[in-house]
């Protein structure tokens, strides 16, 4: 068998820069550790690059359990920007808080190893090992902050809820194969057809396999380990579960929902429509008693996986079944690229205010104008691209979103928008709340001005750069309709 | 030999895994519900391959179980060391101890 | 029903009474002990399915392995606690949402499987898994290494005393939750802020 | 021949440049600015005087229209600003001019010393261009914005003096029961153009509209119900009953103002546009029915309230709102010419008594006749002139308002003659208000100018250019009256002055009378009196097939009826006399007619228990929401409907806005912040319970997809 | 500039505010008076373009799109910048630049706490192309973007430089518009799928106009209709208005009842009408009767007030009351009437604020009682422009307010698209109900006037010295004074601008 190493390049450039972390971190002393750092940017940046090279090709390696087309070449980029972001807002915030910095950024990396193997993988056990590939580093990142009590409570209700899911979607792919006799996703998919696709047990267990998905986007009922580990989590851990891990279960939950389990697009869809709904909505209403930033973005966070879910409510089977899917996958990629700018931006903010400070409340942004015009112009611009206002990218993700269920209108297409459209207003509603505090409340007296590092505000400005570029000239990154590529394959 | 019988205690064990991971207190005995659920879970996937697909050349069934009790051994040892953890922090075990966030 | 069925319902009534036990046991040890069984019964079931080196890999991972790390674990975090608390609160919860799953499971397994005809139980050799795993399987096993090295060094990373970087042990700390800060703390700590700036500071201010 | 009616654009247009000079440069002048009004308004009062020449000797006129596009409208409509000179035009040109600038010369003394002197004379100014601008409009929509701009200044001359609270209760009643008149005259307006759609593009332009209601290309609906909502503004702005009541309020103005108001302008912008409209008054028997019974309604009762007033200008502004109602009878009964006769012979001598009044006002400091007293000595030229009003109000033989009021109840008894009740309806109300007046302006004469002085301060005799307006328009007040004089039959006269084609003889009223079928000329052609002239044309007379045309011509009266009208004028001297003759009685016998008098000293009384148990209590409590407490029946009411306003207002905006609407937002709000307060409980912090929820909620949904198929 | 190449003039104009806002907020924060003129100049630059832009338009054309700009810009979903200008555009584009400018130079001198010009100018310059860009934009996504974009510098102006419930009235304002323009959005896709011609040009989907079932029509009108009601605002999605106004400075009530109401019935006018007739049609009597409560029970409302800003903004859902009016005739007299009552609000209301504002500054209380009267005495130049403008607002002939009133009226008689035949007499109802407005509105003007204005000042404020009318104030207001004067005699202004353009638009409607 040949192995295409091409086509895993990216993955193993980043194996090796985590294994030569790891190394270096042996070799450094002291404050010299941190520079770790910029040896991982590095390999990230190789990474990129060997990634970019990938664009447009499509290739089929490991049998046909890898394949690298530009839908997964999209993601890869979207994890390794966002990975270069983390690094970014990670340098200081991971060295003064004396956490194991070499192991720190090898978990950093692997998990993303994890990541990237995801929207390539087109085998149930592939996906799995990829799943925990980026969650087990996860749970100890999570818990790095070791001498804190939030931390290790957070890493341990990570963990527990994270295995339990798990556990739920093996039991389900065991089934899928059991009546498949095959993992390959799209021998699934020739497998589900006629009269099998109604077999209770077979749709029941396509429903334990997004469990697995379903828990690491956050989405209602699977959602309840976000709040309380991004809370405890060091930040750009949690800033890392919101967006890398999250797009990740989204290309994961992508992959197999179109590839696998379209022939039942019919039944899943609409049930995670109803997820969509009930995601939005219990995130948002939650996060208006939210005192605390961490957890408010981290219930925002929940409510805009239930707007990412949008889309794959619209999908369906039949004839307009390849335009309304393609729609949809285009719209969930775009969303997923506008909350990955928007939201490491906002937790680059937090981690700017907290770590100077220790202070989280929402409260302590009060007068954060005064003391840093650009971490609350930045703060500004994120929240209301996550709201969804004009000229940030948000509103073309939501429009995305709109736009996709304006394809092919439905009643149920309906309803979703006009649950979008409410959800959207009560977001706004604790976003300005925190706009308003940054800007109109009087800071406490005797605060010193924030004055972030290059990095942190390096990041900060280059992501809200983008925000805004991006909100006036989304076309730069809404041309890519090679992305359905897995709708065809489905 | 009916594939249903080993497929119905996977079930068992899988359920009763569940009931321990809601119902103890203890954090270790957590992780033990947890891996009485993935062993229910190779049992099914033993049962399939060697039952209902045992010519598949790729041996999926049994490979997908080798590939569970890795990732089990990952985790467990994962598990374990947050769980340690926890106990120096606070000299407790106990799940229901962990609420120190909430709402 | 053949001798093959008998002992599976033997090694599996086995084995399911040890898993009843290990989630209700109210003795530590003895949950912990069960447990043990629960898995040797379940290398007992793989036996009777003809997974022969499963089985292997069950007894050598499982109980020699796993099992002990638990009992350890046990062992080492041995709280102060009596024996009527291993359960929490939440046994109703558990004993229903328990029940449910398994009522489902059970329905809809027999629903897909209950009529399919008695076969007669053949395994793979253990050369076809050698084959299979670095033939069809070989990128997942090799993720799966750097996951088991990443779970090493997590683990390690979590577990190990602390020395830090700084080489001393860390005051167990406290992030300030807004919800359980009173106006007066903050105050304090706002003074605090503004009056000495930590080693932390500095290095911020050379950065800047 | 037309020369100068080219040029009346002028007359409207200098008032108005007066006004903008003097609000530029007045105050530097050395007569603060009333030489520029007075210049303005004696140009134009001369060029009136030119054109009214030319259509009067000429006349009948062909109308002259000037006008130039001004503004679409969109849908092709434009709005045209322009000129319509006919006979009626120069009619109230000549009225208003005349009126106008005496007034201006008149307050040159008058207002001296007043602060804001200056921009009483540009508000002149603005008054005099706004009816003006009205008078000579071509189209309805020129009217409404002159008739519009007419209640601004009123508005502004009324609360003069703003700094006491009655005064601006009165300017603000007097712009709002207009405004609430300019709704029936907009909407009206409106709909006689919605009417024109199709036929024109200049939808308000008047002649058209006339003609084509005289054409039968309006609907009925449309005539009726245009007229009628029409009628509305002019009940408001022409002081009928029941929206009279800003009219005595309004002479919190300075005296000047109450003349220019009540003599010349804004008051006959109802009437005015009554005669512009009267060939589409003239097509609809109930508008004209209408029109009839409100003005008779007014004539009457009006005039009774006049009786027992103590305040001249009262007196003056209750026996306006009476001869009003003479006018809008006239209409009523197809008296168009008598109408406008009346209305231009009334505007010479109320003006006199006002300027009148004005003057004994400035001699004793009060405006209440009970002050006043033996004045006649002390002022000789102000007793003559107000002698010689007095008279023409009262209809006193060869003075004025004789001639003109006797058009009125002659049209009334042609009209009657021709079947119709309300003929006969104005003719007898009309004879027994005369009655009344002659009444009231003895009392008011024998009281001030008879007896004893009871004034405080020692009367003396106004300056000359006072004076000088007051024998002006006393020689107009006798000498207008012969312009309709059976004496000239042949000559041009008011009526062929007013003619115009529509308004020719051959025009017919499109319905008959009850009595037509009886009716024959001979039985409406009375024999003619005074000047024996030999069967003089009726003003309104049955044609061949019964129905009534509109006819001008030579005046008709005769000679019992003259007979009654005189016996009538003398009783009620005579009986004045008797009463008030020598002096102040200790009881006025006018208020000691038991309930009748309690019925005019609370107006009508009706209100007494509303003003008692509602008003007050009210009033009082929410002082400024009663803007209209005054205390007659239909103040009352209209105090009614601004509390009911006021209480609706509020209750709208506390209940319906700030707890309905609003609330239904916050009810939102709130609901969400309640379950967000629900909702969060569920994250207790509880891993385990998260994993059963987890669970739970994962066999839910395996149900869910099970049973999907 | 030749009006059929200088497509480059209007793109001039709709930008140079927004880099001027990027210019102000590099200037240091301490140059707080070089700020302030700076502010002045840019946008007096902007206002000389746009001066420019207004004196080279070919008016004979003015039906057709002018200053064209077309190049494509989301290509993905086929959005394309697209500006042009015609004669509806125009006065309401003037009319943003000039109301703009007098706002800068009246933050010369007037900025209430807490001060940051930098800041409050920038926003403001933000705000101007969001508002501009709307009057211009002919690409449904593009209005949608600057449409949107007014909200948040508004938000913030509110919200920083507001009164004490400026936190309450800065978010009702953002949530409730925003809730109104994503189903909007909504809408909009619904219509870019349903005509299927890959554009969101205003201009071409308006030329295919009528597409779709009744039913799409109907609910592709809601959304819309949502967006842009609330904006205006209709009755009975006002509420947020009075709070914003309340609550905004001067210069935010300024801008938020000169231009951003206008935006709401622009977008009727622009794209909900010409686009979806069949629905406009079936909505047409429903926006009807919302207009007259409005006008109605905006009046009601306003006699109920205590506060004179609160009561000027209540007075604002009565006059968008007879704008929705004009524009439920759904004939091209309607449209004229609702545009030009659009034109005349904007400098009428945005007049009122500025006084109301400067009343604040001098008595440093809004409360009429407070006040008590004796306005004219104290002040008179300042007394006689309040009654001028409050008579201006209340309707008068010869005076801006009058023409769109009227006309608004004189077309609901006879209202176009066939709803004569059937709705006749709601018509004729609701023409007479938006009358008796007009007495309420005339009610409770005078009566602010007489206890504001007239009388004796009490005692309180007899020996208090009040500044009357003050040099900057002149030059911030007198453009409005007079333009109040000029459109309300020479109505020709704005109707004869928009004449063409309005005739075009009907031809849309197929009515």
């Amino acid at each position: 068998m040949q192995i295409d190493f091409i086509a895993i390049l990216p993955e193993i450039i980043l194996t090796v820069t985590a294994l030569l972390v790891l190394a270096a971190d042996l070799a450094l002393r002291g404050d010299a550790k941190q520079f770790v750092n910029p040896l991982a940017a590095l390999g990230t940046v190789g990474a990129i690059v060997a990634t970019v090279t990938l664009w447009g090709s499509e290739r089929v390696t490991f049998g046909t359990m890898y394949v690298v087309d530009d839908f997964a070449v999209l993601f890869k980029l979207l994890f390794l920007g966002t990975l270069l972001a983390i690094l970014g807002i990670s340098w200081r915030y991971v060295a003064e808080n004396r956490f194991f910095q070499g192991e720190y950024y090898f978990l950093l990396l692997t998990s993303f190893i994890g990541m990237l193997l995801m929207p390539s993988s087109r085998d149930l056990i592939m996906l799995f090992i990829a799943l925990e590939t980026v969650s087990v580093p996860a749970f100890v990142m999570v818990g790095m902050r070791k001498r804190d009590l939030y931390s290790s409570e957070s890493a341990l209700k990570f963990f527990l809820l994270g295995v339990l899911s798990a556990a739920l979607m093996l039991f389900g792919m065991s089934m899928v194969y059991g009546f498949t006799g095959t993992t390959d996703l799209v021998g699934i998919a020739a497998a589900i057809s006629g009269e099998t696709a109604s077999v209770p047990l077979l749709l029941g267990s396509v429903m334990l396999v997004l469990v697995g998905f379903g828990f690491k986007i956050s989405a209602v009922p699977f959602h309840f380990w976000a709040p309380d580990t991004y809370s405890g989590a060091p930040i750009p851990v949690a800033a890392m579960l919101a967006v890398a891990s999250k797009a990740a279960g989204f290309a994961g939950l992508a992959v197999v929902a179109f590839i696998a389990f379209e022939p039942v697009a019919d039944v899943w869809g609409p049930i995670l429509g109803v997820l969509a709904v009930l995601t939005m909505s219990v995130g948002n209403l939650i996060a208006l008693q939210q005192r605390d930033l961490i957890r408010l973005l981290a219930y925002s966070s929940v409510a805009q996986a239930g707007y990412i879910l949008i889309p794959f409510g619209l999908a369906r089977t039949g004839p307009e079944a390849a335009v309304v899917n393609a729609a949809a996958i285009e719209a969930v990629v775009f969303y997923l690229i506008a909350y990955a700018v928007m939201n490491v931006g906002a937790f680059g903010v937090a981690i700017a205010v907290e770590r100077r400070t220790g202070l989280r409340s929402i409260a302590d942004y009060a007068g954060l104008s005064a003391r840093s015009p650009l971490l609350a112009m930045g703060m500004t611009v994120f929240l209301l691209s996550l709201g969804g206002a004009p000229l940030t990218v948000g509103l073309w993700a939501k429009f995305a979103i709109i736009e996709a269920i304006a394809v092919d209108i439905t009643l149920f297409g309906i309803v979703l928008a006009a649950f979008l459209v409410v959800n959207s207003v009560i977001a706004f509603f604790y976003y300005l709340k925190v706009v308003r505090t940054v800007w109109m409340d009087e800071a406490p007296a005797g605060l010193p001005k924030l004055q972030p590092g290059f990095n942190l505000s390096a990041v900060v400005v280059v992501l809200m750069v983008g925000t805004l570029v991006l909100g006036v000239l989304p076309g730069l990154v809404t041309d890519f309709s090679s992305v359905i590529s897995i709708v065809a394959a489905g | 030999m009916s594939p249903i019988g080993p497929l119905v205690l996977a079930a068992f064990l899988f359920s009763a895994g569940v009931y321990g991971v809601i119902a103890r207190r203890n954090a270790v005995l957590v992780l033990i519900s947890v891996e009485l659920m993935l062993n229910a879970v190779n049992i099914n996937l033993v049962t399939f391959q060697n039952l209902l697909f045992p010519g598949d050349p790729a041996v999926t069934g049994q490979m997908f179980a080798l590939f569970i009790i890795g990732v089990a051994a990952a985790e467990v040892g994962v598990g374990l060391a947050i769980v340690f953890n926890m106990f120096r922090n606070r000299a407790s075990v106990d799940v229901d101890d962990a609420d120190l966030m909430r709402w | 029903m053949t001798g093959h069925d008998v002992v599976f319902v033997v090694v599996g009534l086995l084995t399911a009474g040890a898993a009843v036990l290990t989630v209700t046991s109210k003795n530590l040890m003895h949950a912990a002990l069960f447990f043990a069984v629960t898995l040797g019964g379940i290398a007992g079931v793989f036996l009777t399915l003809a997974a022969d080196f499963l089985a292997l890999v069950q007894i050598v991972v499982y109980v020699g392995a796993v099992a002990v790390l638990f009992m350890f674990g046990l062992m080492l975090t041995r709280a102060p606690i009596g024996r009527e608390a291993l359960d929490g609160k939440n046994r109703g919860l558990a004993m229903v949402v328990a029940g449910g799953l398994f009522v489902v499971l059970t329905t809809l397994l027999i629903g897909a499987f209950g009529d399919l005809p008695t076969v007669e139980v053949t395994g793979p050799r253990i050369d076809d898994l050698g084959i299979a795993i670095f033939a069809d399987w070989v990128l997942p096993f090799e993720v799966l290494s750097m996951l088991l090295l990443a779970a090493l060094i997590g683990a390690i990373v979590l577990a190990r005393r602390e020395s830090g970087e700084s080489g001393e042990e860390l005051t167990v700390t406290r992030i300030q939750m807004a919800e359980d800060r009173d106006p007066d703390a903050l105050e304090g700590e706002q003074a605090a802020l503004t009056g000495g700036s930590g080693g932390t500071g500095d290095a911020e201010e050379e950065h800047a | 021949m037309d020369a100068l009616l080219e040029y009346a654009w002028v007359v409207v247009a200098l008032p108005l440049l007066s006004a903008v000079l003097i609000t530029a440069v007045g105050k530097q002048l050395p007569g603060k600015g009333s030489e520029i009004g007075i210049a303005a308004l004696g140009i134009s009062w001369l060029l009136a005087i030119g054109i009214a020449w030319e259509t009067f000797v000429n006349s009948p006129i062909e109308p002259l229209e000037r006008a130039v596009d001004w503004s679409p409208l969109g849908g092709g409509f434009v709005f045209e600003l322009g000129i319509l000179v006919d006979g009626l035009t120069a009619v109230m040109l000549l009225l208003v001019t005349t009126v106008s600038f005496m007034v201006h010369i008149y307050s040159r003394e008058y207002m001296k010393g007043e602060p804001r002197y200056t921009y009483f004379f540009a508000m002149l100014g603005l008054f005099t261009f706004s009816m003006l601008l009205l008078v000579v409009a071509n189209n309805l929509l020129q009217a409404v914005i002159g008739w519009e701009l007419v209640g601004l200044c009123s508005y502004l001359l009324i609360g003069f003096y703003w700094e006491g609270k009655s005064n601006q209760d009165a300017a603000n009643k007097a712009f709002l029961t207009t405004k609430f008149g300019d709704v029936g005259l907009i909407v009206g307006v409106i709909v006689l153009s919605a009417g024109m759609f199709g036929l024109t593009d200049t939808p308000f332009n008047i002649i058209e509209i006339n003609e084509a209601a005289f054409a039968g290309q309006l609907s009925t609906t449309t005539i009726v119900l245009g007229m009628l909502l029409i009628f509305l503004g002019c009940i408001s702005k022409s002081g009928q009953m029941p929206l009279h009541v800003w009219l005595p309020d309004a002479m919190a103005g300075p005296t000047p103002v109450s003349a220019l108001i009540h003599a010349a302008t804004m008051v006959t912008a109802g009437i005015f546009l009554l005669a512009r409209l009267f060939p589409v008054v003239a097509q609809s028997q109930a508008v004209m029915a209408t029109i009839a019974i409100v003005g008779v309604i007014t004539l009457f009762f009006g005039g009774l309230l006049a009786l027992v007033q103590d305040d001249l200008k009262k007196i003056l502004a209750y026996s306006t709102i009476s001869q009003l109602g003479y006018m809008v009878a006239a209409i009523g009964v197809g008296g168009y010419a008598a109408s406008i006769f009346h209305l231009f012979t009334h505007g010479f001598f109320k003006a006199l008594l006002f300027l009148g009044a004005g003057s004994l006002i400035h001699a004793v400091h009060s405006n209440n006749i009970s002050d006043m007293g033996g004045m006649a000595r002390a002022m000789p030229h102000t007793f003559w002139t107000f002698i010689v009003g007095s008279l023409a109000l009262a209809g006193f033989p060869l003075t004025a308002g004789f001639f003109s009021k006797e058009e009125v109840l002659a049209a009334g008894d042609i009209w009657a003659g021709a079947g119709f009740f309300t003929g006969s309806l104005v003719f007898w109300v009309g004879l027994a208000a005369s009655f009344v007046t002659t009444f009231y302006m003895a009392r008011a004469v024998f009281l001030i100018f008879a007896g004893e002085s009871r004034s405080h301060h020692p009367p003396h005799e106004s300056g000359k250019l006072m004076v000088g307006p007051l024998m002006l328009l006393a020689v107009l007040s006798i000498a207008s009256g012969y312009l309709l004089t059976p004496m000239s039959p042949e000559a041009p006269n008011f009526e062929t002055w007013l003619a115009t084609p529509i308004l020719d003889e051959e025009a017919t009223f499109p319905f008959t009378g009850d009595g037509a079928t009886e009716a024959s000329p001979g039985t409406v052609t009375g024999d003619g009196v005074l000047a024996g002239a030999a069967s003089p044309a009726p003003l309104a007379a049955a044609g061949e097939d019964g129905a009534v045309s509109i006819l001008h011509g030579v005046p008709y009266w005769n000679l019992t009826k003259l007979a009654m009208v005189l016996v009538l004028f003398f009783s009620a001297l005579f009986l004045a006399w008797r009463f008030y003759g020598k002096g102040l009685p200790e009881r006025d016998p006018t208020l000691q007619m038991g309930g009748f008098s309690r019925a005019l000293v609370n107006k009508y009384g009706f209100d007494d228990a509303g003003y008692r148990y509602i008003v007050v209590p009210v009033r009082d409590k929410l002082s400024a929401a009663a803007t209209y407490s005054s205390n007659v029946l239909i103040d009352g009411v209209v105090a009614g409907v601004g509390r009911a306003t006021k209480h609706a207002a509020v209750a709208t905006y506390r209940v319906v806005d700030q707890q309905v609407i609003d609330g239904g937002i916050h009810g939102a709000a709130f609901s969400a912040a309640w379950w967000s307060e629900k909702l969060k409980r569920i994250q207790s912090g509880d891993v385990q319970k998260y994993a059963g929820v987890l669970v739970a909620g994962t066999i839910l949904l395996v149900l869910a997809f099970a049973a999907a198929r | 500039m030749d009006p059929n190449t200088a497509g480059w003039a209007l793109v001039v104009a709709l930008f140079l505010p927004l880099v001027g806002a990027g210019a102000l907020t590099l200037m240091p924060s301490s140059m707080d008076r070089e700020i302030r003129r700076a502010g002045v100049a840019i946008t007096a630059v902007g206002f000389a373009l746009v001066v420019a832009i207004t004196a080279s338009f070919d008016y004979s054309r003015a039906g057709e799109l002018q200053f064209t700009t077309d190049v494509p810009w989301i290509t993905a979903i086929d959005a394309r910048f697209s500006l042009g200008m015609d004669g509806i555009s125009l006065p309401l584009f003037f009319l943003t630049s000039l109301l703009t400018l007098l706002c800068a130079i009246y933050t010369t001198k007037h900025l209430p706490s807490p001060g940051k010009p930098k800041a409050f100018l920038s926003l403001m310059l933000l705000l101007q192309t969001g508002m501009a860009g709307t009057f211009v934009a002919f690409d449904l996504i593009l209005f949608f973007i600057f449409f949107e974009l007014t909200l948040v510098p508004m938000f913030f102006m509110i919200g920083m430089w507001g009164g004490p419930r400026r936190d309450y009235a800065s978010v009702k304002f953002f949530l409730y518009t925003l809730f109104g323009s994503v189903f909007m959005l909504v809408a909009f896709l619904a219509i870019y799928f349903q005509a299927g011609a890959n554009t969101w040009s205003i201009m071409e989907l308006s030329t295919m106009a009528p597409f779709g079932s009744t039913t799409f029509q109907t609910w592709a009108f809601l959304g819309v209709f949502l967006g842009f009601a609330i904006k205006v605002p209709v009755w009975p999605f006002h509420t947020w208005l009075p709070d914003a106004h309340t609550e905004a400075p001067t210069v935010g009530s300024v801008l938020l009842a000169g231009v951003l109401l206008k935006m709401g019935t622009y977008g009727f006018i622009r794209i909900a009408l010409p686009i979806l007739p069949d629905g406009a049609a079936r909505f047409a009597p429903m926006i009807g009767v919302l207009a007259v409560i409005g006008i109605v029970y905006g009046a009601l409302c306003c006699l109920a007030q205590t506060d004179v800003k609160r009561l000027i903004a209540f007075s604002s859902v009565g006059h968008m009351g007879f704008v929705m009016l004009g524009i439920a005739a759904m004939n091209e007299a309607g449209i004229q009437a609702a545009l030009f009552g659009n034109i005349a609000h904007g400098i009428i209301t945005g007049m009122l604020f500025f006084l109301a504002g400067s009343m604040h500054e001098r008595y440093h209380t809004r409360e009429i009682a407070v006040i008590g009267g004796g306005m004219l005495k104290k002040m008179p130049v300042y007394g006689v422009l309040f009654t001028y403008v409050a008579i201006a607002s209340l309707g008068l002939p010869g005076l801006a307010g009058f023409w769109g009133e009227f006309a608004a009226m004189w077309a609901a008689i006879s209202p176009g698209l066939g709803l004569a035949d059937s709705y006749g007499g709601l018509y004729l109802g609701l023409v007479v109900f938006a009358a008796i407005g007009t007495v309420l509105t005339a009610g409770y003007f005078l009566w602010l006037i007489q206890r504001v204005n007239l009388g004796e000042p009490p005692e309180r404020w007899a020996d208090e010295p009040l500044a009357d009318v003050q040099a900057i104030e002149w030059v911030s207001w007198l453009p409005l004074l007079a333009l109040i004067l000029a459109l309300g005699i020479f109505p020709r202004l704005v109707f004869g601008v928009q004449d063409a353009a309005v005739t075009n638009l009907v031809g849309f409607l197929g009515g």
